[in-house]
């Protein structure tokens, strides 16, 4: 078969994934709370010193969201949640840096972010919505309006499209030419990926398109833009069907967080900075310094 | 098993047990991670008296009737809870479910805040939105399900005149707004809104024309001043205030036995 | 376990559903074109004299609307198309009917179709939508309204609520608890019953809850309303994993169909009628008339 | 293979060719049961220069390049054809598929009329709505694709004054509105709206200020008289009007071996 005639492989590896994320740019983000972010990828924007972001969390975004603010990434949060359940009531830098106005958080629920998101793939300039009607949010974000509607007059919020100009997202598996299939729901992903510009999914491993053949319905991201291959790629979050999270982790995260929104001393953050992101060359080295027995005893069923 | 009033309860069993038996058959709940009593009280109806249950548990729709023994999990995304699964929920189509699913569902609202209307806020306390005194973790999906669910609880873990307030700074679940037994239907809202309210104090409801919050029942060994003393708006109190139904002896059993082997609404 | 613990089975038979449906009401059919439409339950509806129906059909509906109409049951149609592909470029029944003024057709497209359900879904009077400004539509169903949003002040159609009172539809299996899975995508059977009342679902098989509880993934639709046992339900149409199209009774229909079209002789569709819906006492009377032989030789890969 | 001339061809593989040349690698085409030319000219692109392609086929998503033959099924939702899925595509979603897929598509769109705008109409015949002298199918998604693909092709196995009329009864799917190269943009319609005509007699564009249609080239044995003679509105007729392009040997090889193996092409 004539070169011209293969099809084209979308797989990158983390470091070029990365550099499609300039400073200012709109990022949303897969998984949910404390599942599927795509951290290899994430750790790799904090390492390249990305500024200004505007950061669209999952509809729930976990502790993902607050390290990005934490590393000075993020100007601007798009989302109706960043916490990490029992681990962390509210992102420790999410508090501080709203309560300080060092990031501009544009307040909506979970309805309204995924209405804002359909907007965007309908190209439509906004979708009509009934949930939080007589609630602050169009007070605190006055980009939502509060209209009558053209059939009933009845009164509605005007959710605004929601634009990311890249998904960045974590899946099971990926066939060479972007066909993605989850293990579990996907949470939100769909709707993120069908929402922006462009897609780039790392994946916990690339499989023949065969495999994904024999179950197509499995599909979940046609097309994705760009793969990246990163195993663990989702921890310290879960991967479903893959690891469960590590609370370890977790916790020596949410710990240096907290010092630094108690007392104001970033000592134990930069730390952990440089011991996770700026100090491993890539994410392989990153898995190194977890450690494989960490690794394999986080592979439960 | 017994209908028997049980001898031997913790506070958070008896209100897992008022939760329970306040569900009827057919609803669909979610089951999340870090509420405890809201999760057993939905299993303790699901397998006392709900068959018919649809429950949400790590995004899939699942019957646990039949399963001897519910383990919890430490985060709602735990894959593991998808053994069970009957159907997936995929999360970015609820919207596309409210109709359906939604309008038969029931859920537990938390909140920084709530007032007597039992309007919540889960986005911060401060005056201005620009500078918070305390930046909340933002409403979720608090909003939406406070207009399309069938009806909704106001949980907390925290009684206090800094969660019971006269007037909320952000308002994130729309409850009675400013009262009135018409106050949602004038706004179009479907959902009948907040029932009761429930704190580790007591049982709380809305009086039927001004939708007022109004104490219920106490919890063993909570007065009456107690509930006043920690509310920071002015409760309707009736005459007499009963003590919080207790558990029977057949809902302890379930729970310890199916539901809460861990012991955790036995920890005080 | 005490009774009042069961689950409650939801099986019930064609006869008993077709009960379901009265004068006046507004169905919404599943399938698309030639496949998987509710044939068991829409013949015994027609069996039993039903009249003045609003009938919403798939996105793209087949000579299951033009069967109806034909039948006399329908008063309203609601659907983007009435065809049967190369079998039968338009509904012969849908064009004379149309032609004649006998039934209202509420025209619109296919977008407008699923974002009209869409809305209902959402109990919501409206959704907006971009796709068909400029066209006639709005003038032909002044239902649809063209307006201004309230973010961009664009130019939209607003698509009113689309909202059936029960969705028939046809499937490949269920559980006796209402947990539906098709083979294939389903088409727009899941926005269907997403929008309807009640739903109704007649399908191949029932299966154990063990067999729905194997591959979560595939289920479609839970918690149908009611279910009917209906093997071969879908025939004349083809039904994905089970059977192909009966081309010799498709256009045993349209033949019958175009001579009263063209003539208005009623003799080989009152026939008809009675071949296959009036004459026999069910549906296994029906699939009996048909014959095992062609039966059979529909159950191809 | 070759890209010299075939010696013998049809005028419906000449159409077929017509359409695979203007067809670039990576757009997402949707292969339909009932016109056979469409078909054949889209699965050419795909299998000698659109690796990258996306099939959409019996509502799945295919790449077909490696399959040596490709059989046609009378039906869209034949299910036998989802054997070379990658991917399901539920019809319902497609509203959701517009940013990402559907504005990477291209579609054919058919009608009962077209008007020199490349306006088409799939309602009906008559003035007044109500009491229609012929009603047609209905619009079905071309209405929709016509504003929501990134641009699409005329197609009609029927050129005559009855089709390509002056003035359209109604409009299903919205071309170049009133005419002008901005009449899209100014309704605020993303897709780059029809680009060819392609008929049994010819091929047509639309000229680039006015968006009038254009006579580009006459298939084998048909004059530019022909085309006039069988059209309702005044063309624009350029002084020069070529034969269409005809397809390559190659073309052929592949048409007449993997695509069209029963030969509905090379019927008269």
């Amino acid at each position: 078969m004539p070169q011209e005639m293969q099809r084209k492989k979308v797989v990158i590896d983390e470091t070029e994934a990365a550099g499609w994320i300039k400073d200012g740019m709109t990022i949303i983000i897969g998984g949910f709370i404390t599942s599927s972010h795509p951290m290899a990828i994430l750790r790799r924007i904090i390492k390249n010193g990305v500024r200004n972001l505007t950061v669209i969390g999952s509809a729930s975004s976990g502790l993902d969201v607050d390290l990005l603010i934490g590393a000075g990434c993020a100007r601007k949060v798009i989302s109706p949640y960043v916490a990490g359940e029992a681990i962390a009531p509210i992102g420790p830098f999410f508090r501080v840096a709203a309560e300080r106005g060092e990031i501009d958080v544009w307040e909506i629920d979970e309805s309204m972010y995924y209405c804002g998101l359909r907007a965007a793939a309908h190209l439509l300039p906004f979708m009509p919505w009934r949930g939080c009607v007589g609630t602050s949010y169009p007070e605190v974000n006055p980009d939502i309006k509060v209209f009558r509607d053209p059939i009933n007059n009845e009164t509605l919020l005007a959710v605004p499209a929601i634009k990311p100009d890249v998904a960045i997202l974590h899946a099971a598996v990926a066939d060479p030419y972007g066909n993605v299939q989850h293990v579990g729901t996907g949470f939100g992903d769909r709707a993120q990926h069908l929402a922006a510009d462009k897609t780039i999914v790392q994946v916990e491993k690339i499989v023949p398109n065969e495999e994904i053949r024999k179950e197509p319905a499995k599909t979940s991201i046609v097309g994705a833009d760009a793969l990246v291959r990163a195993p663990y790629g989702a921890h310290p979050y879960s991967s479903p069907g893959f690891y469960i999270e590590d609370l370890e982790h977790l916790k020596e995260y949410v710990t240096a967080a907290n010092v630094y929104a108690k007392s104001g001393d970033r000592g134990p953050f930069d730390a952990y900075l440089e011991k996770y992101i700026f100090g491993p060359k890539d994410h392989m080295e990153y898995l190194e310094r977890t450690g494989i027995r960490r690794l394999f005893s986080l592979y439960e069923y | 098993m017994s209908a028997e009033t049980a001898k031997d309860y913790t506070t958070k069993e008896l209100m897992a047990a008022f939760i329970a038996n306040d569900l009827e058959d057919g609803l669909g709940i979610l089951v999340g991670a870090n509420l405890p009593v809201p999760r057993a009280g939905v299993l303790l109806a699901h397998l006392t008296h709900g068959p018919n249950m649809r429950i949400i548990i790590s995004f899939t729709r699942a019957n646990l009737v039949n399963e001897p023994v519910l383990e919890p999990f430490e985060f709602i995304t735990d894959w593991r809870a998808s053994r069970w699964a009957e159907a997936y929920y995929i999360h970015s189509d609820f919207i596309d479910y409210i109709k359906r699913y939604g309008m038969n569902e029931i859920f537990f609202i938390g909140g920084l805040q709530f007032d007597r209307y039992g309007n919540s806020n889960l986005i911060g306390i401060g005056n201005d939105y620009k500078k918070l005194k305390f930046r909340g973790p933002g409403g979720v999906g608090s909003g939406d399900k406070g207009a399309h669910c069938k009806r909704y609880y106001i949980y907390t873990n925290s009684h206090s005149k800094r969660t019971f307030v006269e007037r909320l700074d952000f308002v994130t679940a729309y409850g009675w707004g400013e009262g009135g037994r018409d106050a949602r239907k004038k706004m179009g809202i479907p959902g009948e809104g907040p029932r009761y309210v429930i704190t580790p104090l007591c049982i709380m409801d809305f009086e039927e024309e001004s939708k007022r919050m109004r104490l219920k029942s106490t919890h063993p060994g909570i007065s009456v001043q107690d509930v006043i003393d920690n509310t920071g708006f002015e409760l309707i109190v009736p005459e007499n205030v009963p003590t919080t139904t207790p558990p029977t002896e057949t809902q302890i059993q379930v729970l310890r036995n199916r539901i809460d082997l861990e012991g955790i609404l036995r920890r005080k």
